[in-house]
Order: C-alpha cells, then structure tokens, then sequence
C-alpha cells in the first residue's frame, strides 16, 4: 500500500463511519443506509471483479452466478438443514470456489470474447438451475423465512448494525485487495494484463494466478450473496440473472477498472443510481444503463477513478493561479 | 413414439435454422473484424418487431414487409458501426466486448420503449394450414423458414466466392494490413460486414416471428444460444454454423421432449461451454489458419 | 548440411534437432547446437531465418514440433515457460515487452517472480514471511537496477523511458530471474551508438558475473566485437557457426549475405 | 484560463444538482394533515403489465376521494415507488416509505416475489402491508404473518375452480404445461396438490422457459399420453404460443385450460380464432359485464371499469382491481381508525363482507387473504370474447 492508498483508506473509512451518523439525522436521507448496506454488499461483488477485469485482464459475465451460489447455499444450509449462518458464509463460499475452480481452469484459457461468452453461458446455466431445482431452492418462487444474523446471541436487526458490519467486511476485503496488489502476486498480476507472453516468460505462472484471482472474486461474491440472503430473509432467482451481471460489470466500469477505490466508488453510485437518482427515468433507465455502459467505455475508459487526479491536478492549478495572483 | 420423434425434429429443425442464421451473422462480423457482437441476437428481435410493425400498423404486405424488416434493421447495423464501433476502434478486447454490451441493451431499451412489453405477431407468409406427415403437423411457414435460410446461405456463399466485394471482405478477414495496403478499404467493409449480418439476423426474426411471436426480450437468449451454434461450428465457419445450429435445435427439442423441459435452455448453452472448453476450434473448423475462411 | 556439434563437452543448451512448423512452412529445419556455459553466443542470419523462433522454443512459448531443447542436461521442451524461467532461463524480446504502466523498480521487481514464492493469500493477509521477501525482493531489485545504471529512474513508469533505457531496464528485468542463461533479442534494435556502446559493455559485465547470454543481433559491429561464437542461421537451417573470425572466413556466409544480394 | 472557468461551472452545477435533490421532493406542496399511503407497484421491468394498471388505477382512485373531500376532511397522498420488478429495490422500497415518509399503511407490491422480499420488513417495523401478488406465502404461516394481508386469490382457489369444472364435466385425466417463472412454478405446485382431491390424474406435467419460441414439443409429449384435457399456466407470450401450437398439433378436441393470467383481451387479440373454446377461471372484475345484477359485485366493478376506461381509454385489467382492493381497504381502515399502523391492522384483520373487485372479502385472524374459489369465474372464449362457461 502507498502513501496515497493510506490517505484514501483512512479518509473513506472516516466518512463511512460518520455517515450514518449525519444520514439518519436528515429526515429526507434516512433511508440512505438502508441503500448504503446494499451498495457494501455490491462492493465486495465489485472488488473480487475489479480484481479479476483491472488487474487480471480478464472479463467475467457470471459474478451474479456466483453471488446466487452463496446466497442460495447460505439460504438452503439454513432453513432446510439449519445451519447456523456464519457456519453457512464459508461454505457458501467454498461451494462457489469449487465451482470457479471448476470453471476457470478451462475457461481461462479462453480469451477476450471467448471467456466473456463462456461465462455468460455458465452464468445463465446457474439462473436456470436455480429456477429448476424446486426440491431445493424453492424454483422460481424462492425461498422465504431464511433466518437473520446473529453476532453473540443478538439478532442483527437495526439497519445502522447491519451497515457497519457489512463495510468493515468491505474494508477489510478492500484491504486484502489491496495487500495483494502491491506485492509479489499482485505485480504478476498487472504484468500479465500488460504483457501476458513477458510476464509468462519471467516466471509468472499466468494460467495459474487467473484461476486464483476468478476462484477470489467469485468468494467475494458468494460470500456478498450470503450476506444478502440473510439480510433480505428471502431469494428468488430473479435476483441473479444476466442483468445483474451485467450490472456488477458496469459498476467497475464506471468506477474505473483499474482502481479498487473505482469499484467501490461505481458499487456505491450505481446502487443509489439505480434505487433513487434514476427512478425518475422509470422505463428509460434500462436506455440509462445502456448509455452510461457506452460512455464508460468509449470515452472514459479508465472509469471515474481515472478522473480523480485530473480533478485534483486542475483543483491544484487554479490554487496556484489563485496564490500567484 | 415415431410420431413424437419426427415432431420433435420438425421443431427442432426449425429452431436450428433460426440459431444457424444468427451463428452465420456472428461470423461476417468476426470474419472482417475479430469482433464478437453481443448484439447479434437483438437484430433478430428488431427484424421481428420491424416487420411486425409495418404489417401490423402501416398495413404493408408481408412480403414487402420482410424487404422493409431486413432493410431497416441493416441501417441499424450501419448506424452501430459508423457511430459506435468506428468511435472505439483502438480499444482493447475488454472494451469492445462492454461496447457491443451496451448496444445491445440500448437496442432492447428502445425496442422496448418503442414497442412496448407485449409479443407482436405476424400473419404466416403463406395462408395454407398445416400439413400432417405421419401424424406430426408441419406448418408451412416451417418450410418458408427452411426456404429463406437455404437462400441466404446459397446468396452468402455466391457474394463470398464470386463478386469483388465478398472476396475483398475475405482478404480483410485474413489479413487487414496487407488489405489496406493492395487498396481495399478495410473500413467499407466493415461496415459492409455490420450491415449484412443485421440483416440476416433480421431476416431470421421476420421468418419465424409467425410461429413464435416476438418481444422485446427475446434477443439475449437468441444471440447467446447463436453464439453456441457459432462456435460449435467452428467460428468463422459458415456451413459449420449452419450443421451446428441444427445441431442445437434437435439437442434441445429432443431434451425438451425426452428429458426434461424446464433444462432446455441449458442444453444449448452446455454444448457451447463443452465446445469452447474442449474443442475450441469447433467441430467442423479443421486448424487455426483455416479457421476465418467460409 | 550440419556442422559437426559439440565441441565441448559440457553445454549449458543443447539443442537437439529442433523442427518448428507452422501449417505448411518450415520455420525451422532441425537445428543441432550447443552452447557451453559463460560465454556470449550470437545467433546471426536474416529476416525470417527463424532466430526469434528459435529463442520460442528455448524459452517455452512454443512447442517444437519435432527435437528436444535441453538446459542443463535436463529437457525443457515441452515446459511452460514460467517453468523454464524458473530453471533459469530468461529472455527480452524483440519489440520491447516491458511492462509500461508499472514502475521501473517494479518491473525488476517482477523479475524477482521465480525466485520467491509468497502466494496470494499470504500477500492479501501480509504474513511476516511475505513481508521479508517483499523488502528483500526491493533490496535486489535496487540492486540490478544500479547494476544497468538506472538508478535514477526508478520510480517513472517503464513506458515513459526513451527506448534505449526500455531495452536496458528489459535486460534488468530479465536479470533479476538470477537466470544462468540470458537470451536477448534484438537488444540494440533501434539505438544509436552511443548506446549500442553502453550496451555492449552491460552484456560483457553480465558474462562477467558468470551468465551465459544468447544474443539475436543484426548489429554486426556489436556482434563481431562482444561474441565469443557465432550460429549463423539461414532459412531454418545452420549455415554455419564459430569464432566471430572463423565466420568472417566462411564462404558459405559470405555467400548468403553478399553473393544472393 | 477559459478551461477552469468551465470546470468551476461544473462544479458549481453539481452542487446546484445535489443541493437540489436534498431538497426537491419531502417538502413539497402539502395540505392539512393529509392521510399518506404507501404503495410499491412493479411499473417498470418485467412486471409492468401488472404494476402499470396498478399504479393507473390507485392514481385515479386518490384523485376521486379527495375530490369528494378525502377521508373525513383529510386528504390522501399517495406515495408510489416503483420496484422495477426486482426484489432489492422493493425491499428498499418499503424501508423508505416506512422511515422517510413514515406511511400508516403499505400496498403492493405487485408480485410475489418481491412481496415475500418484505413481509420481514413489515413485520419488524410494525407496519400492515397489503400484497397485491398471489403467492400463498406471502400470508402463511400466519404467526410471522401477523402484519401483512394479500387482496389476490391464491393459486389454490383458481386450480380448485379449474377442478371443480372438470369434475362436473367428468374430466379425470388430464395433461398440464408450467413455465418457469413463479408464477407458472406456484400453478403447478397447486395443480399437482389438489389433483388427488378431486379425483384427476396429472398424466403429463411439462415445464419450458418463459422465453421458448415454441411449445410443440411439450404438447406432442401431452398428446402422447390421450388426456381429456389439457392446462397451461404461464405468463406472457407462452401463453399465446400454447394456444396456436394446441390448434397446430390439432389437439382442438381436448379442451385447453389457462390459468387467470389468460385473462387480459391482448391474450385474445394475439390468438386471433385459435382461442375459441379456451377455457379459464376468471375473477369478476374482468367479466363484469357478464354478471347478473343481483351479483353484489357487479355495482362497484361497472363503476370501477367505466371510469378506468374513460379516463385511461384502455380497458381494465384484473390486476388494477387488485390496486382498487387493497387501496378501498386502506381508505375504510383510514377512515375508521385514522393513522394508526397497529389500529389499521386489527381494522383489516376484523374486515367482513368488504365487496372488492376481486371478491367478497372476509378477513380472520386464520385468514389474512379472504377470498375463496367461490369469488372466481369459469369463463370459455367465444367469439373472441369473453363468456360465462356452461
């Protein structure tokens, strides 16, 4: 981690943890935290993929799969067979392991458009097994009365608790993320999005770190899908078709691919996009999604993040102005 | 049982035909531009929607609605290639897939919008009722699906192999410098590229809009289970993408009638998985240098 | 139509029959060669000789189709090249591959990549082993970039340096895999004389410290004044090899590159 | 220079914008203590064919009370969201409207399955919530169910009208196609349970995908096994697809019955004459027509379509009558018992003989939905219209 990371991590950490506290004094933005436990729950969707699309180069179209892996083991591990929740978490993610695993190592030998169609294909097998196997995940109607969490006896129930677990998780995933990207694995990492046949060459076991990092990001989401689960209490498949992947995709790329703090930043704005600043635009808003896709992609394809240092460099240079003047 | 069985083909049949002809539009694109459209499936809907709208609301004949359908739904292709895909030709291959994305979710939006949520139907071309063949019902309009795609794929092949603008394609496909450099305008036939396979795409939803109706949301799945036909027959392969797409159909007629239905869309989509793990090179496409050719 | 091989007995590579086809064409036509340990070989011919195809097959990118790469004694063909660059093998390449957006320091600090081996959960929880080797990977990786002179550069990233740094930071990079065998690829490519210069000195204090360096080179000066042997290539076979001296004699040679003309 | 003049306009835009949207919509016009009712509808996104008619017609049923004065002096604000048929943002949803807007009293949402996403929701904040989807579940169990009544029949009630006609018709043998959504899952599971009830044998029970181009297979393999009739119970184009493919396969001799998706005349239009003789149970407010006027029903759903149709110029569907339901019961619990959340709930609880547009309500501790197969229709299509089977 650098010096700029520290600064970024301390001052969001300030502002998440503050939050709440100024949101639910304003009447009119009270509901904000309930939006902000969702959007925590997308973020560690978005990191595990801002991982494997920024850092890894490579593009996957089944995340929502993978969230619906750990949200439908969590949900059956706990009111079919009565698990306790934090027992289902790890599971949930273990099962979503194995099934990346599984996945990746051919998948991952495919390239660019190949591995993004292989992963839609397997994204919508996952949607429509859901559907099918009504014996367990109730079929299309889903599944209700999946039991709440509880951290020693006390049932997680207030909207500000939930909040505050969920982003010191999404902290300490961001952490994690961040960890591996400046080091050893995380230089291979960005090598390989660079120049895959050099990085090969100087004894980055390419095949192998894309695999870890889809088996990484599709743990994230499973374990976002768990926490999801036991927040909402309820699932139907609805929740992780296409559209859903579709929309973990353009979280980061609006954040900026290339910035763990971009996917955390597109997380957060597409969840508030998508639950308030957009409802005004009602059917349009698939339009919406559609430009905003566009636009991320063909003009600012390093997403917002990328924006940042311009904001601050022109911020910089007007204060100079200022002083000289 | 032999009853069910030529049932189950004749839908299979039909369904295949309509795969096989969006496979072959993946594969102009890919062919010129080693891009993979992933709005490939939408130009069906809209050919569709476009022909239902002109029988539907301008009263044209379906015939003249199915020149208008392919023709309106080409300038969509020309409009994605001038106005997006030109914009974005040095990005990189993530990019470009996010790109041909965000088409076709606009292009869902505005057929949405446009069209509302309700399936619109067409009039089968012919008024004839359907034909019993030992038992199992044919209906006309299957042999008007058979017809037109036998025609494309004929047409195709005569414009590949035997007019300037075909061969000129091909040669950008193999080797876009070299193109440039002996004068052909890689460019045109990029363009060239997006408009032809819009309008097979659209072709391919006028002629089986009779038989199952058509929404907005129908392109996704299309384009997806395309795709499979597509790369099971090799990507770029033209006669491949046509076996494999029949290929699917009857998989998955035969899955829905034997096995189980609610799996039937799995089915095409675990073939194309398998083909893309195992033999990614597909099943008719011989090696790698032969794999853009028709 | 070959040479005889093998003068020494004991080779850092031998290369043993190696045919390379691509569909129909014939890159290379069974090449038999071996290189002894510490010395600089150059790999010499013109344009589709099918040098470069050759350092593929060396390094792993591709598989020969017929004959047997050995390292050592041991056989690498057939090894993914990660692998092989941890046997100590390491290479550049012809158009620069360096990695532009990271550092230069990081650059070499991924040459460290063979030589370490923290995985990804213990880099994402920083277990004290892992941060041992991250400050000993930067304490080398300082110290191969004073080795080529880039000292001051350190924090830019890669792909603003001008190209005859890139190509010296390419041959940092590759030297931080502490390979026992370095084949570079055009290094001189593209640069002028004062630094083909620099370079020339830097590949003669790499075979100092003791590595064995394979050198594709269309820079003849540089080639007959820092090789202690010489393989010329011509077509996909071995037209001829020896002393820089012994190849400025030969007919052959001569033929190729003066008489065809 | 010019460069930072357009940033700081930016700037200063978007802090316009924010400032903007902090304050445009709580503060807004508001008259004397209004009444506020929340309401959740799918009007966007796959759902919309449900929510929009829901949302056109609480719309026009707010403006009617108030401008007869609205609830004992007090007018209604209507507070709508719309869910985009997605569960998450129904969930936000309702927690919005129970925290900012602080509403008495919740409608919608539209479909089960974003419903079941807030029955917990309702349940922890107190808050009676009346569902405007079908699913049984959303009501059972009824101890954890304790603040939330549905207005929609139950599938069960439909299947049970579906059989009793067979039975009366001698129909024992029968052949039935489900699609994948939950609504064609929650038919089936109903049709499969109470078969054995009235004595019928599902001899085939096929399921295909809401977006397969062709049913032909499924109905070949239920032609196969020589049912007296046959059912589909699907939403969307399906539903179409099944009826011509039935005519194409030339199974019109064995009779075809839909479910009450069915019932939307778009249905018909689509089908063209391949619908005749399509049979189906249908609640009242879609056949209002239809009824005999000593039928208690038939005042408030000729009221209810008139104004619909004139002030919209489309004809009503069954699913606005849901929103008439739920929203005529929030009014009555208003108006008895004013803006208490605990008061409206035992209000509703205690609810008898309420004539809705779907059926005479009759609400019990046992019973938060209170409808039964009686408040159902059997209805055949005749002349491309609707009419009461025989």
């Amino acid at each position: 981690m650098n010096k700029k990371d520290r600064w970024a991590f301390v001052g969001m950490g300030l502002l998440i943890a503050v939050f709440p506290g100024v949101a639910l004094n304003v009447k009119c933005i009270s509901h904000y935290v309930d939006v902000m436990v969702f959007a925590g729950i997308f973020s560690l969707v978005s990191l595990g993929l801002c991982m494997l699309m920024g850092y890894a180069g490579q593009v996957s179209m089944a995340q929502a799969a993978f969230f619906g892996i750990g949200a439908y083991s969590s949900g059956i591990l706990t009111s079919r067979l009565g698990w306790n929740p934090w027992m289902a978490m790890p599971a949930g993610a273990g099962v979503a392991a194995l099934v990346a695993w599984i996945i990746g190592v051919p998948a991952l030998r495919l390239k660019g458009h190949y591995l993004a169609m292989a992963t839609l294909g397997f994204g919508v097998i996952v949607h429509i097994i859901l559907g099918e196997e009504v014996k367990w995940t109730g079929g299309p109607s889903g599944m209700v009365d999946i039991p709440g969490l509880q951290i020693a006896g006390w049932k997680l129930t207030s909207e500000v608790a939930w909040y505050y677990m969920i982003w010191s998780v999404v902290f300490m995933a961001l952490l994690f993320c961040l960890h591996v990207i400046y080091s050893r694995v995380g230089r291979g990492l960005r090598a390989i999005h660079e120049e895959e046949m050099a990085a090969e060459s100087m004894g980055v076991p390419t095949a192998c770190y894309k695999v870890q990092i889809f088996v990484f990001s599709a743990i994230l989401s499973a374990i976002a899908g768990s926490f999801y689960t036991h927040y909402v209490t309820c699932l139907n498949p609805g929740s992780f078709n296409l559209m859903w992947s579709i929309r973990f995709v353009l979280m980061v790329m609006v954040g900026g691919t290339q910035s763990l703090w971009g996917a955390i930043l597109g997380a957060v704005l597409l969840t508030f996009a998508g639950n308030e600043w957009l409802q005004i635009f009602s059917d349009f808003e698939i339009l919406v999604y559609g430009a905003m896709l566009l636009c991320a992609a063909l003009f600012l394809p390093g997403g917002l993040a990328s924006l940042v240092p311009k904001v601050i460099g022109v911020f910089r240079n007007s204060l100079t102005h200022l002083c000289k003047r | 049982m032999g009853t069910d069985f030529l049932q189950y083909t004749i839908t299979g049949l039909t369904v295949g035909v309509i795969y096989a002809m969006v496979a072959i539009g993946y594969n102009i694109i890919y062919n010129v531009t080693e891009i993979i459209n992933f709005a490939q499936g939408e130009f069906v809907m809209l050919g569709g929607l476009f022909a239902a709208f002109f029988v539907g609301t301008l009263h044209l004949p379906v015939f003249l609605a199915f020149f208008a359908a392919v023709i309106a739904t080409g300038c969509v292709g020309f409009a994605m290639e001038r106005f997006v895909i030109r914009r974005a030709r040095n990005a990189g291959v993530l990019s470009l897939i996010i790109i041909t994305i965000a088409v076709s979710i606009l292009l869902k939006g505005s057929a949405m919008l446009g069209y509302g949520k309700d399936p619109h139907c067409l009039p089968a071309f012919s008024t004839r009722g359907p034909i019993m063949i030992a038992g199992a019902v044919l209906q006309p309009q299957v042999l008007w699906i058979f017809g037109v795609s036998a025609l494309v794929v004929i047409a195709l092949s005569f414009f590949f192999h035997r007019s300037f603008y075909g061969k000129a394609m091909l040669a950008c496909a193999d080797n876009p410098i070299a193109a440039r450099m002996v004068g052909i305008p890689v460019r045109q036939m990029v363009l060239l590229a997006f408009i032809l396979s819009a309008s097979i795409g659209a072709a391919a939803g006028v002629i089986i809009t009779p038989i199952s109706l058509m929404d907005y949301d129908r392109g996704a799945m299309l384009g997806l289970k395309g795709f499979g036909a597509a790369v099971l027959g090799g990507l770029g392969n033209f006669y491949g993408a046509l076996l494999a797409g029949c290929v699917l159909g009857l998989a998955e007629s035969y899955c829905a009638g034997y096995l189980s239905s609610g799996y039937k869309d799995a089915v095409a989509l675990i073939f194309l998985l398998l083909a893309l793990f195992f033999k990614p090179e597909g099943l008719f496409g011989s090696e790698a240098a032969t794999l853009k050719k028709f | 139509m070959q040479e005889a091989c093998c003068p020494e007995l004991s080779s850092i590579l031998e290369i043993s029959d190696v045919q390379m086809h691509f569909g129909g064409i014939v890159a290379l036509k069974g090449i038999r060669y071996a290189v002894p340990p510490g010395i600089i070989q150059a790999l010499i011919g013109p344009n589709g000789a099918g040098k470069t195809t050759l350092f593929h097959c060396i390094s792993g990118l591709i598989q020969p189709t017929f004959g047997h790469v050995l390292f050592e004694g041991r056989q690498i063909d057939g090894m993914l090249p990660h692998k092989i660059a941890r046997l100590g093998i390491s290479r550049t390449f012809q158009h620069v591959a360096l990695f532009k957006s990271m550092t230069v320091l990081e650059n070499i600090m991924l040459g460290r990549h063979p030589k370490t081996k923290s995985g990804f959960w213990a880099t994402g929880l920083r277990l004290p082993a892992m941060r041992r080797e991250e400050r000993k990977i930067l304490e080398t990786a300082r110290y191969h970039l004073d080795f080529v002179g880039l000292g001051d550069s350190a924090n830019l990233p890669a792909g603003t340096l001008p190209l005859g740094k890139q190509r010296i930071l390419e041959i940092a990079r590759a030297l931080a895999t502490d390979p026992r065998l370095l084949l570079l690829d055009e290094p001189a490519g593209g640069l002028n004389i004062r630094e083909t210069e620099v370079l020339g000195d830097l590949i003669q204090r790499i075979r100092a410290c003791g590595v064995t360096v394979i050198l594709v080179e269309h820079d003849m000066n540089l080639v007959m004044e820092i090789a202690d042997r010489i393989l010329v290539l011509h077509y996909g076979s071995q037209l001829a090899s020896g002393t820089p001296m012994e190849i400025m004699d030969h007919p052959a040679v001569i033929e190729a590159y003066l008489g065809g003309g | 220079m010019r460069r930072l003049k357009k940033w700081w306009g930016a700037a200063g835009l978007l802090l316009l914008g924010i400032l903007f949207h902090f304050a445009a919509p709580p503060f807004g016009w508001t008259v004397e203590s209004p009444y506020r009712i929340g309401a959740v509808f799918s009007i966007t996104g796959v759902g919309s064919f449900l929510g929009e008619p829901e949302k056109k017609t609480a719309e026009m049923i707010v403006e009617e009370v108030n401008q007869k004065g609205g609830i004992n002096g007090h007018p209604i604000e209507l507070i709508i969201y719309d869910d985009e048929s997605d569960a998450t943002k129904s969930n936000l949803a309702v927690k919005k409207l129970i925290k900012k807007d602080e509403v008495p009293v919740i409608i919608g949402p539209t479909r089960s399955g974003e419903s079941l996403a807030v029955v917990s929701v309702a349940e922890e904040a107190h808050v009676p919530l009346i569902s405007c989807a079908a699913s049984y579940k959303i009501v059972t169990p009824i101890e954890s169910r304790k603040w939330v009544f549905k207005v929609a029949g139950s599938d069960s009630h439909v299947a049970g009208k579906m059989y009793d006609y067979m039975k009366s018709k001698g129909i024992q043998k029968i052949g039935i196609m489900t699609d994948s959504t939950g609504f064609g899952a929650s038919g089936r599971e109903e049709l499969l349970r109470l078969a054995p009830e009235y004595g019928i044998t599902i001899a085939a029970d096929e399921r295909y995908g809401p977006q397969d181009t062709d049913l032909s297979a499924q109905l070949t393999k239920i032609r196969s096994v020589q049912p007296q009739a046959v059912v589909n119970w699907s939403i969307g184009p399906t539903q179409v697809l099944a009826v011509k493919n039935w005519r194409d396969l030339g199974m019109g001799y064995t009779p075809l019955f839909q479910s009450h998706g069915f019932g939307n005349r778009k249905n018909l239009e689509l089908c063209g004459t391949a619908a005749e003789g399509v049979l189906l149970p249908l609640a009242r407010v879609n056949v209002g027509a239809l009824l005999a006027d000593a039928q208690p029903q038939k005042k408030v759903i000729m009221e209810y379509t008139k104004s619909y149709e004139d002030r919209y110029k489309e004809p009503i569907s069954s699913f606005g009558g849901h929103a008439w339901d739920s929203l005529h019961l929030a009014i009555a619990a208003l108006k008895s018992v004013g803006p208490d959340r605990a008061k409206i709930r035992d209000f509703i609880e205690k609810t008898q003989k309420f004539v809705g547009q779907h059926g005479v309500f009759n609400f019990t501790p046992q019973d938060h939905n209170g409808l039964s197969k009686d408040d159902l229709e059997m209805v055949v299509v005749k002349n491309g219209d609707w009419a009461l089977a025989p």
